[in-house]
């Protein structure tokens, strides 16, 4: 229950454009990570793909001097969410320990309001009871809900990691413990281009570039939802050639 | 309760008039207000016939309904967050602006509900005045009940047939209801 | 308030005169019995065919709305064509569409009752029941488009052992909330002022019709005092219904303008949404009309084109009114310059489903205004039906385009989606449309669908007054 | 940790857990096989409601890269990167990540059984008498065996390749289609003729301020994905976040490494050597004192006018290569998949040695680990001799010949020749239900074993053990084979995989190396830590750089021009890699990164080309090539040269279960069956012409095409 912890922490993200190779091993770490079904080819193109986190891909440029723009996106954990309050039977909640927009799957009526308010179209929907034919279903991580037909859903910043980092830490006694926890997306971006961690935390590696970043930015800051996101993009500081 | 029988003098839809007349009559026989009562099928103010006010309580009890529904909203909305806070947005946990909205929906729904609660009490609610009933009121026809001391009879009766009435003697009292 | 009787008795019949009472159903007077008896034999006279509607449409309802609903709650919402980021579709449409038919009722019978126009008179309960079919359409829909709908009470506020309460911040709730209170009053007051006209029924039926009219007559005598508190009581309705009409659809507007949806998010929404209920509700009336005095007994004498004129002039209005707020939330969105909303509204009209689009600016403006100033045009009924049959039509395209077709370009590009409705979902607006007209059907056989106390009233109140050398017809007020 | 650890203390070093990844464990020291217990009864570190962290190795590529299993209650849940480990240093690709959807999928093979070829009766049979087909088999004329084997894992060519010495067979054919991608054989040869070491060398991309990739799409699918992503991370970026580095892509198709690049030079197929060559020269001359006798007699324009980039763009590159710090110049991909693959293999590496600082070196390890994989000619004379009846018994393992092989090869009419086949395959895939007998293995996540890292900076041996009991009735091929070997009273002394695969760790513990990552005083715990790590390594790299010996190469013939009419088309591998992964959903359903597409093959196509035949994405379009034909959806790519098309490998399965079968196109049926001068497949000199169908079949993309491409697209 929504009991407040002595020291809430505001877990947060930083993803560094300039790295991000639009490789997404994170789209399917995340995947593999949280029991995200497939949903197989008709309904991926139909749109109803259950991507908690997506690489946009946009062009810049005309032939030859064309290229790809790679914006991983994924959950904003909005400060400020557009889709908590619209949502009339609390499913979508803030927490205050991890100052992260939860999503209450069993709360969830499938009103899907939450995600037509969501300017950010993180948030995907079971349309079907997608069944993982066995034994396949042996590797679903118990440590996340498998959802059921007609629940919204969307990314939860690993929080069962974050969850059990904070009980290790407690049991343990070492508050460093919870430090180190990531997310999954995190955990494979081979070029850390993601980067995941305690924006609380004065020593926390990217407090600063979250904060203080010249590159940094967030998506539709100016509708005011304080994202739990800050983007970062070649400005002032690029270097190298051309 | 009324035990004395009870007399009905009809006249036709046009005879507003006579109706009206018909009921100076039977007043000034010395038949008290309260024992006349008039049916019709279509709504006539107690101005037109020179009856004294009729009164209601109904718009009370619509008042009350709209407070008890006023009190309710406020209770849904205040008590349980109160109890059991959530963060959603970051709104406050009690917004004025969208408690307003359930307040003013729920305060409608308990002034419109008791009034109709109003009315259903009122009609089951024993009467006072002649009861007794003519199918032709549905007709447009205007129905006059009355009771009167066994004094006055035959004459007020002369003078209300002399009006066009068509008078009805000893009206069985009919449930209509449930 | 003089009690003036001798509205037509005494007049001379001569053509001036004739041609008035043609005209109007107030200077028309009949005997309250015959009236009755018109009334009554309207009610209960089936034919075959009538029927043959019944079973028909009973057997849609049957099959396209609770058939597919069941099979849609079995396999899951995915049977319809919604997506990612189209996350409402055809059953929100639908939902908006008869929340906007039900205010037809309020509006005829609540405002037009408090101005005191005349002309109401006859068809204010088929206004109301409109209302009251057309909200329980409607509120099937927040159940129907929920992807569990089995747990619909969540949003129900009681105190439970799941810790689990509404969020009262949610627009959702304020709909649930309006719309109940709407459809509780609503139908109170259909009923309130059917009392009367219930005993005037149970009067003149036997056996289970008579136990059924006779326990809802609520033993009704018709004295001063049941006449008083039933004023009254009207009365509150009229004026306490109004405000909540108006709030049910506002907040149905705010269903989507508090949300940040580019397109969505205007202030103007819930006056715009207004007008366009009351434009769809009143144009849906004269559909009704015209469909009740073609079809049901006796019907020609109560609902005249003199019906179909005030209305037409109202829908006139309405729509001009609806092309001002469609114009204002035009050029405040382009003029704001957000480049998401000028996309979508530059979108809307030239995007895939543009159609839609133009289709709804026909529908709504152009035909109305090239129509509606006419006032033969607006005397035929016939002609009223085909074009109030398009107001609707040209609403629903509306709302269409407000819902699915602005969420499927919103301010990410890469992921924008179009949105095709499965046959699923169609068929189960249709199947609301067929219950809506299966209800109405089974109404007019089963209460008078003429307020006949209401009609003998104003043919009392009504006369025609010699000025100058002309008969003009006066009102008096009786209240 | 580097002294002898008693079990019970390495049981401790279980529980106290590894960097931040958890509990790294073996599955004891002296456990060789896994034994499935109740749940009752589980093993100490076991615990009910506790994961269990398993270090292992990919299986997915050759990369090698070691992942560390998430296992709860003797279920794998979930791969990682494991963070020690040089190669993949806690990252992970998507392939890796969906391994557990391999070895869960429902469309496994579940025990051994005989069957009629091409589908029809199957038999189930024991694995008595599996080993006693295999034993006669072996038994028989050592001559007419043959075994193919893929590119994974190493201790099993190992063994096969002792077991076909003692025996007296050929020795073992090996093929891999992603090496074959990537041009690993040409690079060798290539590495041979330039630094005098047939080896896989390694760029020090890091500490490179340029960069020139020659067709090598070294995020996605090069040597080593991850190992080279990193690099690419240092590369882009300082310790400040500075912007670093400049990458130039010499490719005719955008790839992710194109897109990821600074400039992208959309070079004609089959020029990227001239290109190299001419760039070669300018850079020379930039830099004075004088040209290498490798570009001496390259005409600049000529390679300008071959290549279709201009010669100033040529110029400006040669001086930015030739006043770098440290400029490196990368061969790979379809730059070598010409007939002029290995001179331009050539040509490219010796453009390196124009660097300021030299950015190549080679990690020395034993000549064996640097074996040329995946090559054509191999794979075309064990065709040849299935074909003119020589093979009696051809044994299949780890390669799906009938779907990874161009069919222009002949491999389909080979095996009809061949009285037997065996295949080892886990997954009913076209080969095995081709074969005779189907004596499955255990997947990756289930078996022991071992695989040499080739691009790493370092020696990297990169431990394989099993992270669950086996799902099913299978059995290592090692232990099959070793049994049948037995039997047959032949050959190997080894009792099982496990004594085999110590028996190849033995010179590691001997050499004591005072840099390894740990050292043993005997097998037992040089075991133990080998599983635990996930591999033995040195702790620090270990490089020689390369010096560039030969002294010039051979002229580089310049592509033939097209045809009227006629494409240049370019297979690639991009997520599916092989194929062999097809049968993963969610490999199926992660978005392609550049044309975020799922499930389906698609044709990348230039809009102006698309224009002129009248296609738009999702139209079908029927691409015939000399060799065959097939038919796919077009995807209108805006980052491909107009004379050129490609083509994702990997789909097209006829078999294979599910999720792969019957999905896509396989452009294997298109390549030529001409190899380069290192034996490697010239696939890129395959060239089609389009026909539109008419059809359209949409694809499923993630992207709004008409948010993306606009209205009409």
């Amino acid at each position: 229950m929504a009991q407040v912890t002595e020291q809430p922490r505001k877990w947060g993200m930083v993803i560094d454009l300039d790295l991000c190779t639009g490789c997404n091993a994170c789209v399917t770490a995340c995947a593999m990570e949280n029991n995200i079904h497939y949903t197989g080819e008709d309904e991926v193109a139909y749109g109803r793909g259950l991507y908690w986190m997506r690489i946009q891909r946009y062009w810049h440029g005309e032939y030859p001097n064309v290229g790809p723009e790679f914006t991983p996106m994924l959950c904003q954990q909005c400060g400020e969410a557009p889709c908590e309050p619209v949502c009339p039977t609390y499913a979508s909640v803030h927490s205050n320990e991890e100052q992260i927009n939860l999503q209450v799957y069993n709360r969830c009526i499938g009103t899907r309001y939450c995600a037509n308010n969501c300017p950010y179209h993180a948030r995907v929907f079971n349309f079907f009871d997608y069944e993982i034919p066995a034994p396949m279903n042996a590797y679903l991580n118990p440590d996340v809900t498998v959802r059921s037909r007609g629940v919204m859903e969307k990314c939860t910043f690993c929080v069962h990691r974050l969850v059990h980092a904070r009980i290790d830490a407690d049991t343990q006694g070492d508050p460093s413990l919870e430090n180190e926890v990531t997310t999954a997306c995190a955990q494979a971006c081979p070029t850390n281009a993601i980067m995941f961690g305690d924006l609380t935390d004065e020593n926390s590696p990217i407090r600063t570039l979250f904060e203080r970043s010249e590159r940094g930015f967030q998506i539709m800051e100016e509708l005011g939802t304080f994202p739990s996101i800050t983007y970062l993009k070649g400005g002032g500081v690029y270097g190298g050639r051309d | 309760m009324i035990t004395e029988p009870i007399h009905l003098a009809l006249f036709e839809e046009d005879q507003i008039n006579e109706a009206a007349e018909a009921i100076s009559i039977l007043r000034s026989q010395g038949v008290p207000d309260r024992n006349i009562s008039v049916i019709s099928g279509v709504p006539l103010s107690e101005h037109i016939l020179g009856r004294p006010m009729s009164w209601s309580r109904v718009g009370l009890i619509g008042l009350v309904g709209a407070v008890a529904g006023f009190l309710a909203a406020l209770a849904i909305t205040y008590l349980p967050v109160l109890i059991y806070p959530l963060n959603v947005g970051r709104m406050p946990v009690f917004p004025i602006p969208t408690t307003l909205v359930v307040v003013f929906e729920l305060t409608m729904l308990g002034l419109l509900i008791s009034t109709l609660l109003g009315v259903f009490v009122e009609t089951i609610t024993p009467s006072y005045g002649p009861h007794g009933y003519d199918p032709r009121i549905a007709h447009g026809k205007i129905g006059i009940l009355f009771t009167c001391p066994p004094e006055v009879d035959c004459e007020s009766y002369d003078q209300l047939v002399a009006l066009g009435a068509e008078l009805t003697h000893n009206l069985q009292e009919r449930k209509l209801w449930p | 308030m003089a009690a003036e009787t001798s509205y037509l008795t005494g007049a001379r019949a001569d053509l001036e005169q004739s041609e008035l009472a043609e005209e109007h159903l107030m200077l028309d007077p009949r005997p309250r019995e015959e009236m009755n008896q018109m009334v009554m034999e309207a009610m209960t006279t089936t034919t075959p065919v009538y029927w043959a509607w019944v079973g028909g449409l009973a057997l849609i309802v049957a099959v396209c709305l609770f058939g597919v609903w069941g099979y849609m709650t079995a396999t899951g919402i995915g049977i319809t064509g919604i997506r990612r980021p189209v996350f409402w579709g055809v059953f929100i449409v639908t939902f908006v569409f008869w929340i906007g038919i039900s205010h037809a009722g309020t509006f005829v019978s609540a405002i037009l009752r408090v101005f005191k126009a005349e002309f109401r008179r006859p068809f204010t309960r088929a206004a109301e029941l409109m209302t009251t079919f057309g909200l329980a359409g409607g509120a099937m829909y927040p159940l129907i488009h929920l992807g569990r709908v089995w747990t619909f009470y969540y949003m129900v506020p009681y105190p439970n052992a799941r810790w689990l309460w509404p969020n009262m911040r949610s627009p959702l709730v304020w709909d649930f909330l309006a719309i109940t209170t709407y459809l509780l009053s609503s139908t109170i007051y259909l009923y309130l002022p059917l009392i009367p006209d219930l005993a005037m029924a149970r009067d003149r039926t036997t056996g289970l019709r008579h136990r059924i009219y006779r326990l809802l007559a609520l033993g009704w005598r018709g004295t001063e005092a049941e006449w008083h508190r039933l004023r009254k009581a009207i009365n509150i309705f009229a004026f306490a219904i109004i405000p909540v009409m108006f709030s049910v659809h506002t907040i149905v507007s705010w269903d989507f303008a508090v949300g940040v949806v580019a397109g969505w998010h205007s202030t103007i929404f819930g006056p715009y949404f207004i007008i366009g209920a009351i434009l769809s509700g009143v144009a849906a009336v004269v559909t009704i009309l015209f469909v009740l005095r073609s079809t049901m007994r006796n019907f020609k004498y109560f609902i005249r084109p003199e019906h179909f004129d005030a209305l037409g002039k109202l829908l006139l209005v309405f729509s001009m009114a609806w092309a001002y707020f469609f114009f204002n939330e035009y050029l405040l969105s382009w003029y704001g310059g957000e480049e998401a909303v000028q996309r979508i509204l530059t979108l809307h009209a030239t995007g895939p489903s543009a159609w839609v689009w133009y289709l709804m600016l026909i529908c709504n403006v152009a035909i109305p205004w090239l129509t509606l100033w006419n006032r033969r045009i607006r005397r035929n009924p016939l002609a009223m039906f085909f074009i109030t049959l398009a107001i609707n039509v040209g609403m629903y395209a509306e709302r269409y385009t407000i819902i699915p077709l602005t969420l499927g370009h919103q301010r990410m590009p890469f992921d924008w989606g179009i949105y095709n409705p499965s046959i699923f979902e169609i068929s189960i607006a249709i199947g609301t449309m067929a219950m809506f007209c299966l209800l109405y059907l089974l109404a007019s056989r089963a209460i008078p669908l003429i307020p006949v106390w209401e009609v003998q009233e104003g043919q009392m109140a009504h006369s025609l007054k010699k000025v100058g050398k002309a008969h003009v017809p006066s009102v008096t007020e009786l209240e | 940790m580097k002294s002898k650890i008693s079990r019970r203390d390495f049981l401790k070093l279980s529980g106290a857990g590894l960097a931040t990844a958890g509990v790294l464990t073996g599955c004891g020291p002296t456990s060789r096989y896994v034994v499935r217990q109740p749940y009752s009864s589980m093993p100490e570190f076991g615990q009910t409601g506790v994961s269990t962290y398993y270090a292992t190795t990919c299986r997915d590529c050759t990369a090698g890269c070691g992942i560390i299993v998430r296992t709860v209650e003797g279920r794998a849940i979930k791969a990682e990167g494991n963070p020690a480990h040089p190669v993949s240093r806690g990252k992970i690709c998507q392939r890796a990540l969906t391994a557990v959807q391999g070895l869960y999928n429902p469309d496994r093979i579940t025990g051994p059984r005989r069957q009629a070829r091409g589908g029809g009766s199957v038999e189930e049979i024991d694995w008595d008498q599996a080993v006693e087909v295999v034993g006669q088999a072996l038994q028989g004329n050592a001559g007419s065996l043959a075994f193919l084997l893929g590119g994974t894992p190493d201790h099993l060519f190992d063994l096969v390749t002792e077991l076909a010495e003692a025996l007296g067979a050929p020795p073992p054919v090996r093929y891999s289609t992603l090496q074959m991608f990537e041009g690993r054989s040409t690079l060798i040869a290539a590495t041979e003729a330039v630094y005098g070491t047939p080896a896989v060398p390694h760029f020090d991309m890091a500490n490179s301020d340029v960069v020139f990739s020659f067709g090598a799409n070294l995020l996605e699918e090069w040597l080593s994905p991850l190992a080279y992503t990193r690099q690419f991370r240092q590369f882009r970026q300082d310790a400040a976040g500075r912007r670093t580095g400049y990458l130039v892509t010499f490719e005719p198709r955008q790839s992710v490494t194109g897109g990821s690049s600074d400039l992208w030079v959309p070079v004609a197929p089959g020029s990227e050597g001239l290109v190299a060559a001419a760039i070669g020269r300018l850079a020379a001359e930039a830099r004075g004192g004088g040209v290498p006798p490798a570009f001496a007699g390259v005409d600049v324009n000529a390679a300008a006018e071959a290549s279709g980039v201009p010669v100033e763009t040529l110029t400006r590159l040669a001086e930015m290569f030739a006043t770098a710090r440290q400029a490196t110049a990368l061969p790979g991909g379809n730059a070598l998949g010409h007939a002029n693959g290995l001179e331009s293999a050539v040509a490219i590496l010796t453009l390196n040695s124009l660097s300021a600082a030299n950015p190549v070196s080679i990690i020395p390890v034993e000549e064996e680990a640097s074996a040329p994989q995946g090559s054509l000619q191999a794979v075309q004379e064990l065709v040849d001799r299935m074909r003119s009846g020589q093979v009696s018994t051809l044994f299949i393992h780890g390669v799906n010949p009938l779907f990874e092989l161009p069919s222009s090869l002949g491999f389909a009419e080979a095996l009809a020749q061949v009285p037997q086949v065996i295949s080892f395959a886990s997954f009913p895939d076209e080969t095995a239900l081709a074969s005779d007998y189907i004596l499955p293995d255990h997947t990756g996540l289930e078996s022991f074993g071992y695989q040499r890292v080739q691009a790493a900076d370092r020696p990297v041996l990169s431990a394989m053990q099993p992270v669950v009991v086996p799902l099913y009735n299978t059995r290592a091929t090692a232990d099959v084979l070793l049994a049948a070997t037995q039997q047959a009273g032949a050959g190997l002394d080894y009792t099982d995989e496990v004594a085999f695969i110590q028996s190849r760790l033995r010179p590691l513990l001997d050499a004591n190396d005072p840099d390894g990552l740990f050292r043993a005083d005997e097998m037992p715990t040089f075991w133990a830590q080998f599983l635990q790590y996930g591999g033995w390594w040195t702790q620090s790299p270990r490089l020689e750089p390369a010096e560039a010996s030969a002294s010039g190469g051979s002229a580089i013939r310049p592509p033939e021009p097209l045809q009227s009419g006629q494409l240049h088309f370019i297979a690639y591998p991009n997520k599916l890699g092989d194929g062999s992964v097809a049968n993963r959903p969610w490999i199926q359903e992660t978005p392609d990164p550049m044309v975020t597409a799922t499930w389906n093959s698609y044709l990348l196509i230039h809009p102006d080309t698309a224009a002129g035949l009248g296609v738009r994405t999702n139209d079908v379009v029927l691409v015939r090539s000399e060799h065959g034909e097939l038919e796919t959806s077009v995807y209108v790519y805006p980052a491909i040269r107009p004379d050129t098309v490609a083509m994702p490998f990997g789909q097209g399965h006829t078999e294979l279960g599910r999720w792969a079968a019957g999905r896509g196109a396989n452009p294997a049926v298109l390549f030529p069956p001409q190899a380069n001068g290192a034996g490697d497949l010239a696939f890129a000199d395959t060239r089609v012409t389009l026909s539109a169908t008419g059809r359209r079949r949409p694809l499923a993309l993630i992207e709004s095409l008409d948010g993306v491409y606009g209205e009409g697209h």
